[in-house]
Formats: structure tokens, C-alpha cells, sequence
């Protein structure tokens, strides 16, 4: 049945930034957050994912399923690639599927200390999470930041052909063309109003 | 109507507005009226001599302490459940009167302390659970001040309040346990025998009542600020929020 | 959790140290002391159970603000809550691996470093118990502070301020067992109420300090 | 470097507490030994000069690792290694702005909080001129052992491992000055030796901070 | 005379990453390092800062006139945009040019405390530091991540038209099109053979 949002509107640092959102992602599809920098495509992911409550309006479709990846990779440095990956495998109660490594590029860098990787390294080693956990909600935050062509172009494969593939959902903020085949959603008519109501300070207006 | 609606900022304002010179005139006539009647109107203590006269201090002071986090603890708790936005704000208005009032119950204590036993400080247990008193009200107030979010701060503080005042009980018995002390027990239960004398006694209720209604007004007086402050903050956040959208 | 708690250990042996850098601060302490307060064995072995017992609340204290600090840092906290194990496992896994890498080393040593501060053998025992049951407590309650100060800069400082009175129960009835069985008294009353502690405390503060950690991802 | 300085201040400021917080975890100590220790005026009397200069020392370690850690975290270190300032007065700054968050507090309020601990009085003119040599010089070293440790995860406990040993001196001698104090004799001489440590680290430990900065950032 | 590179040679933790780079770049000029990530354009560009030492070769003309922008912004969180580029300003021994505000976009947010802006603002003000320090040699490491479209042409133009106009020079690594017109280093060439010389573990070979 897919992502179903209806009437959302989020809040950050107590004042509303994005309203009346409603949307839907059937199983299988992925849709694409535009909107320039500062709009709000950060905190309606996090409040998508139950990061954060939203002011108004449903999420349904999204609890138990759904993983997050944020601009910051969550990678420990002192742990080798295998040992992150290997963690949240566990933590997901799931074995590491080995064929994570090809994915995502990172065969030669398996037994490297996470903090000895490059930028663009770092964020492939962040986005193969994505392939070990095995949840089919995922909400993306620029997850291209720092990568070079080839490597989107093997993100967005994975993306499409594994998990798009297998009756996943992806909802991904971006300011790039990942050259995937998706809706996209442009955030700028949802700006809330400076008057907006919900935020922390209404009582005091 | 219920209790509830006081808790809008606007109408918590407004009511207590015309309350607030009322209470501070009444604290103030307590007091003065009180520490006068204390001062001058009654006789030296037969063993004691002219320092007993502290205790009109020292007592309404400490137990205004005590009370002042207890205050914080139940509007923690309202501010958890309830999420009224005056009822936090009122338990940080409450932080600063309850270290003011702890700093005075110590430094009058300790004043005493010198000609009753013959030193400023002694690790008894009272005064030491009173001291850790002190430090839970610095954590709570630095707790406030390093949260930018006000929201978050009123919650996280909460948090602490309630955690902390598990934690003060605790000690307290831990304290009397650790140590037996110098430090009078509770003379001012209504049945004990070994009340106060009476010519005391009087004049220490009414600075007990002055400093309660001095706590009152003051907390009062520094709710309202809290709130002002908030709205002001809120109006300067929108207001550049529609000059950022221009 | 058992993931959990594996990793963080296996980042406190990576990143140096581990379980020694606890015991060697405990150490460093214990050495310290005689040197502000004089030589004298009357005078160490009077204040040693207490000593003892600070340094151990310090070394705890030291390492606390590590505990949420990094995963904060490099972004693993929002990904752990949005994890199928709950926050309060978590907070609980965190308490634990803190635990083993602070508290069980020092409880182990202690009864070893007190002869240098010419701790009356009738204590080691008591010591050696009350420390057992209470850095535990220490571990738990400084987790949650910890979850309190997640993501504040400065945070170290500010948390001890937090943590410290809350630590005051333990401390009394740690040092009170140690000073009692080194007076060749009955200790067993503290003890109790240390294990009464521990169990309350862990009853308590994962859930607290989950709430929190809520509280400061939102 | 004015520059530094008043951003770090400010920093520390804004982020909560500043001048309190150092000041009051140093409360914290003072009323965290008696309970340890047990509350005899007389042991307390004894053993108060060391315990002041003890928690001295542990309120500047606690705040140690925050001097460079927050800068390496957000990338300011390599943009201030790559500015005009010489790395040696980045490491100067950041030892004056850490003394005047922690060591100057202190040392203004150690004399006042000797009377819980029933300093006696002939004391508090050496306690106050002691820590007045020693807290800048606790800084400087603690600013060195900070650079040394720069981008170590756990650098906490690492960091307090190794300033703790070059610390000692300074603890003895600003410890014996209390003391001989207390007892009514001269004390000079470790006061002297203070000033001259306080002299010497001033004019070694920036360059020695800012050559292992330099190598840390490589 | 601008910047000159002859046969330098850059290692990442004891292991040479990249050899034999010459290249010059002319005031007033750009040059742009291409290269998949991993290849090293973080490790050239901080040792043409200055930051670390190279194996071999050498690099003048930017000794005392270079700035280096990482992938960290270093930025503040506590403190404000303006007070944030007030210090770098007066680091810098210079006054803070009100116009910086405008060039990149940040009016709206002057008085915001850094720690609440979005990563593509926290970007922007990073890279308005470029804009009050006055250096003519930058040293840039993917200077547009997570930048919306509007936001990197705000850059390309403030980099054309102020930094480079004034005789400036950049050295940029990017793995998008800045839209600026400079002339193309691809590193794949230099890739430093597995057994090139100047390692730190040499000795024991
Ligand atoms: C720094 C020293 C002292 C501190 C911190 C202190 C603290 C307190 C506290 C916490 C209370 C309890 C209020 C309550 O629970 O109702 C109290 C009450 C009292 N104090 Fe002190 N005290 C100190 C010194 C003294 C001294 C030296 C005396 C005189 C010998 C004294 C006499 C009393 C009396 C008579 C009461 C009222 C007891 C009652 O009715 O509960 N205190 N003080
Ligand atoms: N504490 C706060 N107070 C006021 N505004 C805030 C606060 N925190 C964030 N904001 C604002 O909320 C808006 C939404 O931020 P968000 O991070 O969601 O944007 P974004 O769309 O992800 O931007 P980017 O593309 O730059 O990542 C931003 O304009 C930001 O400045
Ligand atoms: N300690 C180390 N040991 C071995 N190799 C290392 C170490 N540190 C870095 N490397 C390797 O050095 C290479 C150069 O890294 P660098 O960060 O310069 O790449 P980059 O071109 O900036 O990549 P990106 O585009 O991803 O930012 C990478 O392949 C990295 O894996
Ligand atoms: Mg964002
Ligand atoms: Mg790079």
C-alpha cells in the first residue's frame, strides 16, 4: 500500500517550515524532495522517519519499515568497514549479505579503518548501511553528497534494481539528477506562512 | 471554566497583574512587621541571648528553600503532563528565589552556627543535605541556560526536577545516616511538646507567612518576565521570518 | 544490544586504552592524593576507603561524556533510534559497556591499590562490595546524564554539575561500608541500601535516560 | 589572538555556564570528600589543602579536552593553522582562555570555599597565592597535553593519563605551601618554585602545544 | 606569477596517493582537480595548503597568501553568522566587507546562531569566509556540497566575478559542473604507482 502522507505540516526549532504536505509513494517507487537550501527537506525526513513529532497530519506506511540515512554518515572511524557494516547487521537482526561490498564499490577497502577512507569512501561505506539493514522505507538525505559520477550511477543502480526492484520505498532529498526514474516533488509551495500555527511560541503570540 | 485557562500565558498575565502589588505589600508588611516584632518585641533567649533572634531569618528562609523545589516538582510535572508553556516557565522563574533562599538559610545558619557551636561550618547532616540542595538548584539553573530550544529545555529540565528530587530525598537519608548531628530537629510541629515558647513562636509564624508570600510575589514577578521575555522572542523570530520571505 | 554492547567495547580497546586507561587514572589518583595531603600513614589510612571511593566517582565521571558524545558526533544516534532496538535498550546497552570499562575494572583493582594508601585490611571486603553494587549505579545514573547533555557543547563540565549530587547517595553508603568494616564494624546496612540503589537505578534510568535522548534528537 | 581569546570566552559563555560551571564542580569536590572521607573537623582541617589543590587540578582536567576537540570536530583547527596567527599563539589563546574559564574562577574562590573543610585561617593567603602561580601553569600543560591528543576518540582519559604525571609537581609544592601555611611556618620557597614552573611552562609549552599541533594536523 | 607545481608528489598515512603533478595556474585563474573519489584531490589540496608535507616536488606561490576551505566548515555552532565571520575577519587583520552578507546569500540569517542554520546554509556561510579573509590563493575541497542550484551559481559568480576578477586564484576540487570557466585537472594519470617511492614504511621494504 506504500507511503501515505496527509495534511503534514513540520516544525523546526519550534517554528513551522513546511505545510499542507500530502503525498503518496506507491510500493516500488521512489519519490524526489526538491527545494532550495533551508526549505525544510531535512526535518520533513526526520519527521517522516519518527524523529521528530509533526505539527499536523499522518505518516502511515512508514513505522516499523522505515530507515533513515542523514547527512552525517553515523560510520565509526575506528571500526574496518566490514566491522560497521557488521553492526548494523546485527542490530537489525540480519546477516551480512556479502554481495553488499560489490554494490557499493568497497571490495578493496573491507578490511580499511572506516577513518582512513576518503570523503566520497565514507559516504559509499554510509549508504552500503542501507544494504545490510533491509528495511524497505528508507528516507534519504542528499545521499549523494561527495560522490563522484560513477558512484551515484552505482547508487542509483542499487537503488532502482535492488531495492525499488524488490517493492521498496525511497523518499530522497537532493539537489542532483540521480539519474533515477521518479517523481519529484518541489517543496516550495509548502512553505509555511510566518504566521503559520502550531509552533512552540503560538501561546505567546 | 476550568483551573486550566490561568495557564495561557495572556490570561496568566493579565489575572496576576492586578494581584502582584497585593501580594508584594502584603509580603512586606509580614515581614517587616514580623522581624520588628521579632527584633525588638520579644526578650533574649535565657541560654541563647540576642542570637536566637536570627531564627527569624534563618527558619522562614529554609523552609522556603525546601518548598521552592517542591514548587518546581509539581510544575515540572504539569509542564510534562499538561504542556502548559506558564507552568515550566514557572518552575524557572522558582530556580533563582529557591538558591537565593538556600544561600540565606546557609549564610544565616552559618552566622549562628559561630556563637552556638562554635564554628561557621560543621558537615551535619541538615546543613550538608542542604548544601547538596544548593547544588541540584545550580544544576537545574545550568541546565536551563545551556539549552537554546526553549522547549526542549523545559522538558530535559523537567526531567532532571523530578530525577533530582528522588535523588535529594535520597540523600537526605543517606546524610542522616552518615552522620548524627548538631543541628536542632523539628521544633515547630504543632504537637510536639518542645515547641518554641510561645513568645517566639508568634513572631516566627509571621515571617514563616512573610516569606512565603514574598517566594509567592517574586515568583510571580519573575513568571511574567519569563513569559514577556518568550513573547518577545517570538515576535522578533516572526518578524524576521516575514522580513526573510520579502 | 549484545551488538551494542560488543562495539562500543571493541571502539574503547581500538582507540587506546580501553579497559586500562580507567585503572591507570584510578591509579594516578590514588598516587596523587598522598602528595597534596602529606605522607602521613595514620592520615591516609583514616581518609583512604573515602579517597578510594572518590577516585573511582571521578574516573566514572571522566569517561561519561564520551558515552552519547561520539555517536552524536558522527551522526550514529538518530540512526540508533530509528533502529528496531529500543532507546532504552540503548541506553541500557551503553551503561553496560561503560560499565565494564570503567566500574568492573576499578572494583577488581581496588582492594589491590589500597595498600598503597595503607588501607586497614578488615575494609577490602567492604570496599571490594560496595563498590561491586555501586559503580554499576554510577554507571546508570551518569548514563543518563549523559542523555541529558547529548549535543550541548561544553557538555563535560556541565555534566558532572548534573551528575555529581546525584551521586552523593552512593558515594556516603560506599565510603560509610569501607570506613565501618575498616573500623572492624558491621557494614552489611550500607550495603544493603547500595544494592537497594543499583536495583532502583536500574529499574529507573534506562527509561530516563531514553526520554531524554528522545527529547534531545527531536 | 585577542580575536581567540574573546571567541572562546564568548563561546563558552553561550554554551552554558563559562565561569559558573568550572566553579561549581569545584563546589562539588569539596563536598564530595567529606562524604567519602567522613566529616571529623579535625582530618578534614588535615587534609583541606591538598583536597583544594587536588580538585583544582581535576576541574582544569575536566575542561582540558574540550580546548582543541571542539575545533577539530567542526574543521576550525586546519582553517586557523592555514591563517596568518602562528600556531604558537593559537596554543597561547587557547591556554589564556582556558584559565580564565577555569584556573581564575578558582583560584578567587578557593579561599572562601577552605572554610568548609575548616582550612585553618593562616592558610588562605598561601592557598590563594599557590593556585595563583599554579592554575596558569595547570592551563598551559593541560593546553599541550589537549594538542597532543587532538582527533584521538576517547582522548578523555588518555589526555588526564598523561597531564596528570606532569601535573604533580606543581600539586606538591602549591600543596605544601598551603600547608606549611596552615601550620604557621614560612612558605616561600614552594611558592617560588611555583612561579618559577608557572614561568618555565609559559615559555616552553606553547611551542612544544604548537609543534605537536602541527604534527597532528598533518 | 601565480601559482607553480613542479613534480610533486603527496602521501595519505605513509602511502603515496599521487606523483609526478606539474601544472601552473596564472592569476586571475581557476583550475579545476577531477578525479574519482579516493584518488587524493583532499590530500593534494592540503598539501598545496600547506598543511602537510609533500614527498617530493614543489610547490610556490602560496605560502603566505593561501586559504584552504575543507569538506568541515568550521563553523561555530553557539555563535552567530556575523559574529562567526567577525572572527575570521579579525584573524585575518581585516575589517568585515558588509557586502559578503549579499554575495552569498545570507542577510536573512545574520544574526541566526550558526547551529540552526541547514547544511546548505552552514555551506554558505563556510564558504563567505573565503569572502572576508582576502586571501588570493584558495585551496577548495568540493566547495558546493549540498548546495542547491541557485546557491552554486551564487559561488561560480562570486568566484568569477570578485575572487578571480581581482586576480585571484583557486584551485577546486569538484565533482560537479561549477559553471566557472577553468581548465580541467584529471588526476587518474598521477595515481601513484603501487611501489612509488616516499613512503613512510620504506625504510623496511
Ligand atoms: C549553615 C548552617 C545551617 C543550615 C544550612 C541550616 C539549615 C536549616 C534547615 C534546612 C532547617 C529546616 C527547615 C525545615 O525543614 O523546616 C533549619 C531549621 C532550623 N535551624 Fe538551621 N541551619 C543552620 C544552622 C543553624 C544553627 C547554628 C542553629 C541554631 C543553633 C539553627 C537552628 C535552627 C532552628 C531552631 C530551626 C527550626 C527547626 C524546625 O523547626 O524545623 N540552624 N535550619
Ligand atoms: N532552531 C531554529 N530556529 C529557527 N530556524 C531554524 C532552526 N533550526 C533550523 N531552522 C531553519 O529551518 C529551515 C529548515 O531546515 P532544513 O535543515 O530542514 O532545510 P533543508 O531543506 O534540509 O536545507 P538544506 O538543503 O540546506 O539541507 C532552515 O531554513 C533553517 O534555517
Ligand atoms: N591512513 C591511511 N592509510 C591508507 N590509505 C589512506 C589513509 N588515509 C587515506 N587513505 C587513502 O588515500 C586516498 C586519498 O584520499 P583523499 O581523501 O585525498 O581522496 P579524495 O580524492 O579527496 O576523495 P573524495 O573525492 O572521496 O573526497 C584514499 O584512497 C584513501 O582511502
Ligand atoms: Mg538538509
Ligand atoms: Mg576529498
Amino acid at each position: 500500500m506504500g507511503l501515505v502522507v496527509l495534511g503534514l505540516a513540520v516544525a523546526r526549532g519550534g517554528i513551522p517550515v513546511l505545510d499542507g504536505l500530502s503525498f503518496s509513494v506507491p510500493t516500488g517507487s521512489a519519490l524526489i524532495l526538491r527545494g532550495p537550501n533551508g526549505i525544510g527537506k531535512t526535518t520533513l525526513l526526520r519527521t517522516l522517519a519518527g524523529l521528530q513529532p509533526p505539527l499536523a497530519g499522518t505518516v502511515t506506511g512508514a513505522d516499523e519499515d522505515a530507515a533513515y540515512a542523514s547527512h552525517a554518515d553515523g560510520v565509526k572511524a575506528p571500526l574496518s568497514v566490514t566491522e560497521n557494516l557488521a553492526f548494523w547487521a546485527e542490530v537489525y537482526g540480519r546477516n551480512l549479505p556479502q554481495d553488499v561490498f560489490a554494490a557499493f564499490d568497497l571490495e578493496a577497502l573491507r578490511d580499511r579503518a572506516a577513518g582512513t577512507l576518503s570523503s566520497g569512501q565514507t559516504r559509499r561505506l554510509g549508504l552500503a548501511r542501507l544494504g545490510v539493514i533491509g528495511r524497505s522505507v528508507l528516507f534519504l538525505d542528499e545521499p549523494t553528497n561527495s560522490l563522484d559520477a560513477f558512484s551515484v550511477r552505482l547508487f542509483a543502480d542499487w537503488l532502482r534494481d535492488r531495492h525499488l526492484a524488490a517493492g521498496g520505498i525511497a523518499v530522497i532529498a537532493t539537489h542532483i539528477d540521480l539519474g533515477i526514474d521518479a517523481p519529484i516533488l518541489e517543496l516550495s509551495p509548502y512553505v509555511a506562512a510566518p504566521d503559520a500555527s502550531g509552533g512552540s511560541d503560538e501561546a505567546f503570540l | 471554566m476550568s483551573i486550566w485557562e490561568y495557564a495561557n500565558p495572556k490570561k496568566f498575565v493579565e489575572t496576576t497583574t492586578p494581584l502582584l502589588p497585593w501580594t508584594f505589600g502584603l509580603a512586606g508588611l509580614c515581614l517587616v512587621g514580623g522581624l520588628i516584632w521579632g527584633f525588638f518585641f520579644t526578650p533574649d533567649d535565657y541560654r541563647q541571648g540576642a542570637t536566637v533572634k536570627i531564627i527569624y531569618l534563618h527558619v522562614p528562609s529554609a523552609l522556603m528553600a525546601i518548598n521552592a523545589w517542591l514548587m518546581m516538582l509539581v510544575a515540572s510535572l504539569i509542564w510534562l503532563v499538561r504542556r502548559h508553556h506558564v507552568s515550566a516557565l514557572a518552575a524557572r522563574a522558582a530556580a533563582p528565589v529557591g538558591v537565593t533562599m538556600t544561600l540565606v538559610a546557609l549564610v544565616t545558619g552559618a552566622i549562628w552556627g559561630q556563637p552556638m557551636w562554635g564554628t561557621w561550618w560543621a558537615w551535619d547532616p541538615r546543613l550538608t543535605s542542604f548544601l547538596i540542595l544548593f547544588l541540584f538548584y545550580l544544576g537545574y539553573m545550568a541546565l536551563w541556560e545551556a539549552i537554546a530550544d526553549p522547549d526542549t529545555a523545559a522538558d530535559l529540565t523537567s526531567v532532571l526536577c523530578i530525577v533530582g528530587s528522588v535523588f535529594a530525598l535520597l540523600s537526605r537519608y543517606a546524610v542522616n545516616f552518615w552522620n548524627q548531628g548538631l543541628h536542632q530537629g523539628a521544633s515547630l510541629s504543632l504537637d510536639a511538646e518542645k515547641n518554641v515558647a510561645d513568645i517566639f513562636y508568634y513572631p516566627l509564624l509571621a515571617c514563616i507567612a512573610g516569606f512565603v508570600l514574598l517566594f509567592l510575589a517574586l515568583v510571580l514577578l519573575r513568571t511574567r518576565t519569563e513569559i514577556r521575555v518568550r513573547r518577545i522572542r517570538a515576535l522578533e523570530l516572526r518578524a524576521r521570518r516575514a522580513e526573510a520571505r520579502t | 544490544m549484545k551488538a551494542l554492547i560488543l562495539r562500543d567495547l571493541r571502539l574503547a580497546i581500538r582507540a587506546g586504552g580501553g579497559f586500562g586507561l580507567g585503572l591507570a587514572f584510578f591509579l594516578i589518583v590514588i598516587v596523587l592524593v598522598p602528595f597534596g595531603v602529606g605522607p602521613e600513614a595514620a592520615v591516609l589510612r583514616r581518609i583512604a576507603p573515602g579517597i578510594l571511593w572518590v577516585a573511582a566517582l571521578l574516573a566514572a565521571l571522566l569517561s561519561l561524556d564520551r558515552i552519547f558524545a561520539l555517536d552524536h558526533e558522527d551522526g550514529s544516534l538518530p540512526l540508533l533510534a530509528t533502529a528496531p532496538l529500543p532507546l532504552e535498550s540503548v541506553a541500557l546497552a551503553k551503561a553496560i559497556a561503560h560499565w565494564i570499562t570503567t566500574g568492573l575494572p576499578l572494583t577488581l583493582a581496588a582492594p589491590g591499590l589500597g595498600f598503597l594508601l595503607n588501607l586497614s585490611p578488615a575494609a577490602y571486603p567492604w570496599l571490594f562490595g560496595g563498590l561491586a553494587l555501586g559503580t554499576p549505579a554510577l554507571s546508570l545514573i551518569g548514563t543518563f546524564g549523559a542523555a541529558l547533555t547529548v549535543g550541548l557543547r561544553r557538555g563535560g563540565l556541565l555534566l558532572s554539575l548534573l551528575v555529581l549530587p546525584l551521586y552523593v547517595p552512593i558515594l556516603i553508603f560506599g565510603a560509610e561500608a569501607a570506613r565501618r568494616g575498616g573500623d572492624g564494624l558491621e557494614a552489611t546496612v550500607p550495603l544493603v541500601f547500595l544494592g537497594g540503589i543499583a536495583l532502583g537505578t536500574l529499574a529507573l534510568m534506562p527509561f530516563a535516560a531514553a526520554l531524554v535522548l528522545r527529547i534531545n534528537l527531536r
